[in-house]
């Protein structure tokens, strides 16, 4: 076991280099470079920069050296200094701004997490037990309009029927006078107040594709033998259902912690835009869009880095689930 | 072991009150186009200390009649009508049937007042649960059994199956367990709680001869020391006639005989018991076309010299220094136990697998000898050609996207045999010749029973009239009254095309009655060679003589494999 | 820029500035005694009773700024909640809190009236300006703000090589920086090189703030020159060099670090509270204590509190506010006309109102066909005047404001608006009839008379005429809706064009070089001509489209680009006069031969005049303008001075 | 299959080939059926969208902005007069500049089934200005769903749409496919080092955060590109990251299809390698690949919506049904013209269709399963 994490660990090392040196080259792909979109912007305001500031700006970024200059200036600052350069639009370092997203998102991802599971894993037991029975149609065709629907639209009508017809805040995940509150009950409250619409919200989609899941993976199950087994040894439907085939039905979903991870970061990056959720995501399509390249940077290799260590850690928590795994 | 339940007359008299009295049981399975009555008006009685053995081939109902009896029959299957009584120890009874399959009360009864083994082992025990947890489990329900106390029975249970350290054990995962130590950690769950009644469905079916012995002589012993009354499922008559004090035939969910086990074994009176006695008899001597036949000289060169032939997985020597030769026309029987390596010798042979070391060396008609083990290119081609293979499945063995001619002409085609017409009535003729319909040859595999299918396989096998056919396991899917066809037309084929055979089984009665000679594999070495009758009746080697003993006979009054040797491999 | 005679400070700009000097002088004389019952904010009082804060006049100095409410008097108290976007939104904040210069614009942006300074002289040659700064004015911090600061914002920063590589082209003429000297304390000079009559005006707009953006004392300790241990302070910071940590701390006029820094002293009405940062989610800012200025009852300002924008990812979230009345006053992001139904159908329930925004632009969409073709044969064609009025007369421009502009404009061409003292017919109005039979006749004039089979022009050559109009969907989604109109119409004499939706970087690349067809871009120079005059001659090298390589020439001196024709140079001599004229009557006459020439070149083909788009306001949001000029030069709403909002209790 | 034999009448069952099998399965399955039937109907749609448009989708009407959708009727006041709608005409608010209109029942315009409309090219070949359905009096347009800001038919934009936003998912997961059997297929068949490494591309690609990719490919695309290049980068783009599923999912066919024992019989019979993998392999596991490509197209339809909210899809005028919602995508669509979001209700409907259909495929896939 160790020496396979320790495998895996080694594995990554490479892995990343090629990730951030492909988010890197992906990023400055664009035509022109921060400098010239951050003009644009100005611009679409019809605000205007003088030329000569403009010029300075970009010698002062660094942005007329070589590429693979400027990656190895960046990747040698991240490897000695654990520096990840600094935002050109912000003129912070990349690393506050980065991590100061992320207890927040946390939160978000964790919340929406809960939730989906809660939902999903009772009803999608439910449907396959009940397999091609009224309820199970009705549960599928909700399910697949889940999947359906894009989550932006869904965000937007939300929003605006929570705003204009039961006249609810819902933008950002805090009231204004909370906003930066130290953390109270108060502010706990105020920000589960705020929570359940982008969580209904990116629930939705996760929820739909985890009762499908849970549902084709209990069907598995439900016809093994040793259900059978559970079921002559006298176990009420319920009992045996729970410790049996969901049990070994919900094996797969460790797998899903490896998407959890980055899911913090990109996943909700669509809806939090819309709802204006003070998560990660909005400042990294934003650094993507601005050519913020330290920040976007940090960003990709941030949720590469994420991904890893989450399939590592659902390898492991999957191995310490399944004692097939484990034992083999 | 006690004689007590050994003689079937003489319990009769001291019979009971019926554990469990079946009524005209009916269960239905509904499907698309109507109804299945798996089950269709059985009727029977166990009594306590008793066992009552329900034999049939595959689809007769048998195990489905099991299940109904603990309402555990898999959806979308539900018990139409019928009675179930069962007797309590306290005296009261209870109709199965109208418990239901959900309430309290048959819940109770499951697992706790009867009890059920299952086939598989492996699949009929979480995998993800300990050994422990899921015996635990049954004393907490039944019993009510704190935690410590339901651990320390369990240890006790499994202490009295003899699975050895049990106290480790109990914390072990099934896929940690050997095929037979996974059965008796079944049984003791199912003994937990000393139940009136076990059912026992195929329990040792999915194992080797000599751990079925085991297992058989387990279940006997704990059912004298508990007096449980056992209904035992099982399509293997040599299994009944070792273990039953009465027994039910069952043919397509109806009852055909029952009754007592010397009867049905030495009078049965209806046509389809006959029949299946007759069969698994049948097996009990050579088959009457080889009788018929000369020798093979013994001083004819062999067509297939196997030199020291080894075969490794990684660490693991699978096939270990095997030599033996086959002459042209005869049929050599391989015989051993699962993972003996005999099937990893097999595919050896027609180089499915290259082996690690040794030589097979395969003798052209026209008298050129070469090396399979070192042919390559055009030269394996062409001993594709000669040296041929059945495959054990009948179903994975024919790829279900091509139909029959397809199936059978690929072999012709791909070797640039025949094509177009001709093909077609190369086909044609050898579907006659190994018994199909030629004008099925537009149907697809799943469109064939079992047997047509292995005869297919066979078609497909001959098709290039090879010299040597490998058959790996051809009959052990098959029923047993199949079996006698397919191994039949093999012999005819073997008189017509002058073929000889490298058949791997594990099934001495099989053997038996095809073999010329056999030789017996154990842990990857051959560890005897000789004619098949002096094999069989007079083995040189322990494994041997410890594998034969372990056979169930077809006859209630041989019984003997508590008797039967045990080989304990000197290391 | 004025057009009245009263304005005008040239020859009589001495006595104009006494008199203004002293009119506040004797302003802050007679009301000195007032402001003892001056008002100010409750906390800034309480503060004051407790000892924490300096009595009321201490803190405005003798010689405040006097601001007449737009409305009334009003009471003191309240946040203005407004929307930012989450990105590059820092002029969001500017336009709110951070446009204090020596001068500001009237309402009308036409003239520029004191500000930071009291007064000004400004030298007959136009290079030498007095400005006359307000005694015992002090930075948010409290301590006072003197013509060293000036000097050192511009002496020792904007000069500064490694802070600007090169000095913003307001605080240049003739090529050179100003030079800026201290006379004495309330008194500081500007030198130009050039006359540079505009500069009062510049000084007006955002880009012009630089002599009143630094603090020295505050600033000064970022600056090797003032600090020896500025090193350490780099490294603790983590950053490169001492340049990146000046940015960080002080910013500069528009990047986001100018309000990232609450420390940073200040002389705008609010304070930074909460920072633009990376991932905010709003910003707030805080009453300025030391604020200069006071209303006509000597209250001090600003009446609000603070403001609190709220930053949206996405503009629609911030309309939702809009609807549900969380947001007071806002016009940024929201104004497009294809919200205007949604919004004003919503007045009742966010009980607020619409206010009229009215562009400094002159056209919604100027067409630039250009003239300076890299192809000679199309050049020869786009060089035609009578090809550009054909194109012009084929418009059915009426369709494109109807569908595009909700009715809510008129045909137009170029030139300063209507409302524009310098409003001139013929520039803005010829051509804009719809007139196919003489757009073909004019067409079949110059050799483009031959057809292909389905009816399209061919070139002399043969080819077809086909060009392809690059437009930035991004930026002007409603250009590109115009161009497909403008497609049909011009399909309709016989031309072919491509709507080319192009990426606005590559947008600017294809003008910088000179690789364009033709591009489109809102015409400016409606409200400020004087400006942004790239409609009326090649000015602008990366504006003036139909042209660029006239107008690199112009901007080099002739040293690079390509040599206009005549009445190009014509023009360009003039600006160059009017820019040096601070007469603004002389300055319009200047400006009105110019426009003549503008005229009869007829250039860029408009579509119609800029539309006026709308902002929306509280209902008890008051002393807020009704309606203003939309504009960057006129970086609205600053120029109604924010610090006299107030909210009706 | 067909019968070419003699044999008087087998039951069908026996005759039947896996695909037909594979389709009684199927059948049986309701939802899967009316995915299959709407999926079906979607790509006629997407394949000649000029017949089932009324009107130009990309024509401007200065006269219909933000029309409201328009309702069949049968009936007049005086009877049945046979489809028919009502036109109406357009004011506008003096305040608001809301767009108002005014029903004008004494116009009734009649509908043509095969009637004459705008001419357009079917199949991108023939030129012809016949359409399902067209209003009598080209004068006065019918718009079943409306119309947008500039008074383009939002039902003809739809069908327009469904030709790029259906094939970008058909395009993307058949390029995904090809790239997916190729490797997938080595490394499965040929296993060892090849297997590892393609093995470690695999795991690589996947462990790349798909949407920050797309996001800096998209954005990487220069803009310039005429719209149909822009659109196969897009697929592309979307399906460079789509791959690595598929080559995972053969990958694992191929392996476990390798240990079956009629591709050894087939090894046996002496067929050469490629024999084995296309004649015997490959068709068993087609329909898991069917499967699994059906289930990968929505994915792909809703990627290029997300992609184009958030502005680096498609670009207008190209329209797909992404571009659409892009442009429905604000408060004063929800507020004032709910209609556009029509374009959504495609989305949904295409997306739950082929998922229906993926998933009955998928359950059906494996006909002796059951």
């Amino acid at each position: 076991m160790l020496r396979f994490i320790f495998k895996r660990v080694l594995w990554m090392i490479p892995a990343l280099f090629a990730v951030s040196f492909l988010a890197f080259v992906l990023i400055q792909l664009p035509p022109g470079d921060f400098v010239t979109n951050y003009v644009a912007t100005l611009a679409a305001s019809n605000e205007i920069i003088d030329q000569n500031a403009a010029d300075a700006l970009r010698e002062r970024f660094g942005l007329g050296e070589p590429m693979l200059l400027q990656y190895g200036k960046w990747i040698w600052g991240i490897l000695v200094h654990g520096d990840f350069g600094t935002s050109f639009e912000w003129q912070q370092p990349v690393g506050d701004l980065v991590w100061e997203r992320m207890a927040l998102t946390l939160t978000l991802t964790l919340s929406t997490l809960v939730a989906t599971w809660a939902i999903a894993l009772p009803i999608g037991i439910f449907s396959a037990v009940r397999k091609y029975t009224i309820g199970d149609y009705i549960v599928t065709s909700i399910s697949f309009f889940g999947l359906a629907i894009p989550s932006f639209l869904l965000a937007l009508v939300l929003m605006y029927i929570a705003v204009v017809i039961f006249g609810q805040d819902v933008s950002g995940l805090f009231s204004d006078e909370y906003q930066n509150a130290p953390w109270t009950w108060a502010k706990v409250a105020d920000l589960i107040h705020h929570l359940w619409i982008p969580v209904i919200i990116l629930a939705v989609s996760g929820t739909a594709s985890l009762i499908r899941v849970m549902r084709a993976n209990l069907l598995d199950e439900l016809n093994k033998p040793y259900v059978t087994t559970a079921r002559a040894k006298g176990l009420s439907e319920f009992r045996l259902l729970m410790k049996y085939p969901v049990r070994i039905a919900l094996n797969p979903f460790i797998s899903t912690i490896a998407w959890l991870l980055p899911n913090l970061v990109s996943g909700s990056i669509v809806v939090a835009v819309v709802l204006n959720l003070p998560t990660a995501a909005p400042l990294l399509l934003q650094s993507l869009l601005a050519q913020d390249m330290y920040l976007a940077g940090a960003f990709v290799l941030l949720i590469c880095t994420l991904t890893l260590i989450g399939s590592l850690v659902s390898d492991i928590l999957l191995a310490i689930a399944d004692p097939r795994i484990r034992l083999e | 072991m006690s004689e007590t339940g050994q003689n079937p007359n003489k319990s009769a008299k001291t019979r009971a009150e019926p554990v469990l009295e079946v009524r005209d049981l009916v269960t239905h399975f509904p499907v698309r186009t109507g109804v299945v009555k798996a089950v269709d008006g059985v009727s029977f009685k166990v009594y306590p200390g008793q066992t009552l053995c329900i034999v049939g081939e595959s689809g007769s109902g048998k195990s489905v009649t099991a299940r109904s009896i603990l309402q555990i029959v898999d959806a979308p299957g539900r018990i139409v009508s019928g009675q179930m009584i069962f007797r309590r120890a306290d005296g009261s009874t209870v109709d199965l049937v109208k418990l239901g399959d959900r309430g309290r009360e048959i819940r109770r009864i499951r697992g706790n007042d009867i009890a059920m083994i299952f086939q598989e082992p492996m699949s009929s025990l979480s995998p993800v649960h300990t050994i422990g947890d899921q015996i635990i489990e049954v004393l907490r329900l039944h019993l009510g059994l704190s935690k410590t106390a339901a651990r320390a029975r369990a240890i006790e249970l499994l202490a009295e199956v003899e699975i050895p350290t049990p106290e480790k054990a109990i914390d072990r995962y099934t896929f940690e367990f050997s095929g037979g130590m996974r059965q008796r950690a079944m049984i003791a769950m199912s003994l937990a709680c000393d139940p009136r009644l076990l059912i026992a469905d195929e329990p040792t079916t999915a194992l080797d001869v000599t751990t079925q012995a085991e297992v058989l002589d387990l279940i006997k012993r704990l059912q004298d020391r508990h007096g449980s009354a056992v209904i035992f499922i099982t399509h293997d008559m040599g299994v009944v006639a070792e273990i039953a004090d009465d027994v039910l035939v069952m043919y397509r969910g109806r009852v055909m005989e029952q009754g007592n086990v010397d009867t049905i074994f030495h009078h049965p009176s209806d046509d389809y018991t006959r029949g299946l006695i007759d069969s698994v008899t049948r097996l009990q001597r050579r088959s009457d076309l080889r009788a018929a036949r000369a020798p093979v000289p013994a001083d004819r060169p062999p067509v297939l010299e196997v030199k020291n032939l080894s075969m490794d997985f990684e660490a693991l020597r699978a096939v270990n220094d095997v030599s033996f030769e086959v002459r042209p026309g005869e049929t050599l029987g391989i015989v051993g136990e699962s993972g003996s390596g005999k099937t990893t010798m097999g595919r050896c042979i027609v180089r499915l697998l290259d082996p690690t070391s040794g030589e097979i060396r395969y003798r052209k008609p026209d008298g050129e000898v070469i090396d399979l083990v070192t042919a390559h290119g055009p030269a394996l081609k062409d001993m594709r050609r000669e040296v041929r293979m059945i495959f054990q499945d009948p179903f994975g063995s024919l790829n279900p996207r091509m139909t029959v001619a397809q199936i059978i002409g690929e072999p012709l085609l791909v070797n640039g045999i025949a094509r177009g017409r001709e093909l077609d009535e190369r086909v044609s003729h050898l579907m006659e010749q190994v018994g199909l319909e030629p004008a099925w040859r537009e149907r697809y595999p799943h469109a064939f029973s079992g047997g047509q299918r292995q005869r297919i396989g066979v078609a497909r096998a001959v098709a290039l009239q090879p010299k040597v056919i490998v058959a790996d396991e051809a009959t052990s899917a098959l029923d047993a009254s199949l079996r006698f066809q397919v191994l039949d037309l093999l012999l005819k084929l073997q008189d017509e095309l002058g073929l000889a055979y490298v058949f791997i089984s594990h099934d001495i009665g099989v053997i038996r009655y095809l073999c010329d000679r056999v030789g017996v594999m154990y842990r990857g070495k051959l560890v005897e060679v000789g004619e098949t009758e002096q094999v069989v009746t007079a083995p040189n080697h322990a494994y041997t003589k410890a594998l034969i003993s372990a056979v169930p006979w077809p006859d209630p009054n041989r019984r003997g494999i508590h008797k039967r040797h045990r080989y304990v491999e000197q290391v | 820029m004025g057009t009245d005679g009263k304005s005008v400070r040239g020859r009589m700009s001495r006595r104009a500035f006494l008199g203004t000097t002293t009119g506040f002088a004797g302003l802050a004389l007679t009301s000195g005694a007032s402001f003892a019952a001056a008002k100010e904010a409750p906390e800034l009082a309480a503060m004051v009773a407790k000892g924490d804060l300096p009595p009321l006049a201490e803190r405005i100095g003798e010689n405040p700024m006097v601001v007449t409410p737009a409305d009334r008097i009003g009471s003191y108290g309240g946040m203005w909640r407004r929307g930012l976007r989450g990105s590059s939104d820092h002029n969001g904040i500017l336009r709110c809190v951070g446009n204090n210069g020596l001068t500001r614009w009237d309402m009308d942006f036409t003239k520029v009236e004191p500000n930071v300074a009291a007064g000004w002289d400004v030298s007959d040659d136009a290079r030498t300006f007095v400005f006359h700064l307000r005694k015992g004015m002090k930075w948010s911090d409290g301590q006072p703000f003197t013509a060293d600061d000036v000097v050192f914002s511009i002496e020792d920063c904007v000069k500064n090589p490694e802070l600007y590589s090169s000095v913003p082209s307001i605080l240049t003429s003739g090529g050179k920086p100003a030079t800026v000297t201290k006379i004495d304390d309330e008194t500081v000079q500007f030198q130009f090189e050039e006359p540079y009559a505009l500069f009062l005006e510049q000084l007006a707009t955002p880009l012009g703030q630089h002599p009143t953006l630094f603090c020295k004392h505050y600033a000064s300790q970022f600056l090797p020159k003032y600090n020896d241990k500025l090193d350490d302070m780099v490294k603790a910071e983590g950053l490169s060099s001492w340049a990146d940590l000046f940015r960080a701390k002080n910013g500069d006029i528009e990047i986001p670090s100018r309000w990232a820094n609450p420390e940073k002293p200040v002389l705008d009405p609010w304070v930074v509270e909460e920072p633009y940062v990376g991932g905010a989610t709003r910003v707030i800012v805080k009453r300025n204590p030391y604020f200069w200025q006071i209303d006509t009852e000597g209250n001090q300002l600003p009446y609000l509190d603070g403001i609190n924008f709220g930053i949206s990812q996405d503009v629609e979230s911030l309309m939702l506010d809009v609807i549900s009345g969380k947001i007071d006053l806002q016009e940024r992001h929201i104004n497009s006309l294809a919200n205007k139904p949604t919004l004003a159908a919503n007045t009742e329930k966010g009980d607020y109102h619409l206010m009229e925004l009215v562009p400094s632009s002159a056209n919604v969409c100027s067409i630039y066909l250009n003239m300076c073709h890299k192809d000679p044969k199309m050049r020869a064609i786009f060089e035609q005047k009578d090809f550009r009025v054909a194109m012009s007369l084929a418009m059915d421009r009426e369709e494109i404001i109807d569908l595009i502009y909700l009715g809510q404009s008129e045909p137009y061409q170029t030139g300063p608006r209507p409302s524009h003292p310098w409003y001139f017919e013929k520039l803005s109005r010829q051509f804009t009839e719809r007139d196919l039979d003489k757009a073909n006749a004019l067409l079949d004039g110059i050799g483009l008379d031959k057809k292909d089979g389905s009816g399209m022009r061919l070139r002399p050559d043969g080819e077809k005429l086909f060009f392809s109009v690059d437009v930035i969907p991004t930026l002007y989604p409603d250009l590109v809706d115009v161009l497909e109109l403008v497609k049909s119409h011009w399909a309709e004499i016989g031309v072919d064009i491509k709507v080319n939706s192009i990426e606005r970087a590559l947008y600017y690349s294809r003008g910088d070089a000179n690789d364009h067809d033709a591009q489109v871009w809102p015409g400016p120079g409606g409200l400020d001509p004087m400006f942004d005059p790239r409609d009326y001659f090649a000015a602008h090298t990366q504006g003036s489209r139909y042209a660029v390589p006239w107008a690199q020439w112009y901007v080099s001196n002739g040293t690079q680009g390509e040599e206009p024709p005549e009445s190009q140079k014509q023009r360009m001599k003039l600006y160059d006069q009017a820019k040096a004229t601070v007469d603004l009557e002389e300055r319009g006459r200047l400006m009105h031969q110019l426009f003549e020439l503008t005229a009869d070149a007829f250039e860029t083909v408009g579509v119609c005049l800029g539309v006026n788009t709308f902002g929306v306001c509280r209902n008890n949001f008051l002393n807020t303008p009704k309606r203003e000029p939309d504009s960057w030069t006129y970086p609205n709403p600053a120029p109604a001075l924010p610090q006299q909002f107030f909210f009706e209790s | 299959m067909t019968e070419a034999t003699t044999n008087a009448g087998p039951p069908r069952l026996e005759v039947a080939s896996q695909s037909k099998l594979i389709w009684w399965a199927f059948r049986k399955h309701k939802l899967a059926m009316a995915g299959l039937i709407v999926v079906a109907i979607l790509y006629v749609i997407a394949a000649m969208p000029g017949f089932f448009a009324i009107n130009d989708p990309s024509a401007q009407n200065a006269r219909t902005p933000f029309h409201p959708p328009e309702a069949i009727h049968l009936w007049s006041d005086d009877g049945f007069v046979g489809p028919h709608f009502v036109p109406s005409k357009l004011k506008r608010d003096p305040d608001t500049l809301a767009a108002i209109y005014v029903p004008e029942p004494e116009k009734a315009v009649r509908l043509v089934l095969f009637g004459h409309g705008y001419s357009y090219r079917l199949f991108g070949l023939i030129e012809t200005d016949r359409h399902l359905f067209a209003s009598s009096d080209p004068k006065q347009p019918f718009f079943p769903f409306g119309t947008d800001r500039l008074g383009r038919c939002v039902w003809s934009r739809i069908m327009q749409g469904a030709q790029t936003s259906l094939s970008i998912g058909l395009v993307g997961v058949a390029l995904s496919l090809i790239i997916g059997v190729i490797l997938g297929g080595i490394s499965g068949y040929f296993g060892g080092r090849i297997d590892f490494a393609i093995q470690r591309v695999v795991e690589f690609v996947l462990a790349l955060p798909t949407i920050p990719i797309w996001l800096a490919l998209a954005a990487a695309l220069p803009q310039d590109w005429p719209a149909t290049l822009q659109y196969m980068m897009i697929t592309i783009i979307l399906s460079l990251t789509g791959w690595a599923h598929l080559a995972r999912v053969v990958r694992g066919r191929f392996l476990s299809l390798r240990t079956e024992e009629f591709v050894s019989a087939a090894r046996l019979d002496g067929c050469s390698e490629g024999r084995i993998i296309f004649r015997h392999m490959l068709p068993s596991f087609m329909s898991h690949i069917i499967a699994s490509i059906t289930l990968a197209i929505p994915a792909m339809i809703l990627a290029e919506t997300s992609l184009s909210f958030l502005g680096l899809g498609l670009q207008p005028p190209t329209i797909s049904w992404g571009v659409l919602l892009r442009e429905a995508q604000n408060v004063r669509s929800i507020a004032t013209a709910p209609w556009l979001f029509a374009p959504g209700g495609a989305v949904v409907l295409a997306v739950m269709a082929l998922n229906l259909l993926g998933d009955g495929l998928r359950d059906a896939a494996d006909p002796y399963n059951k």
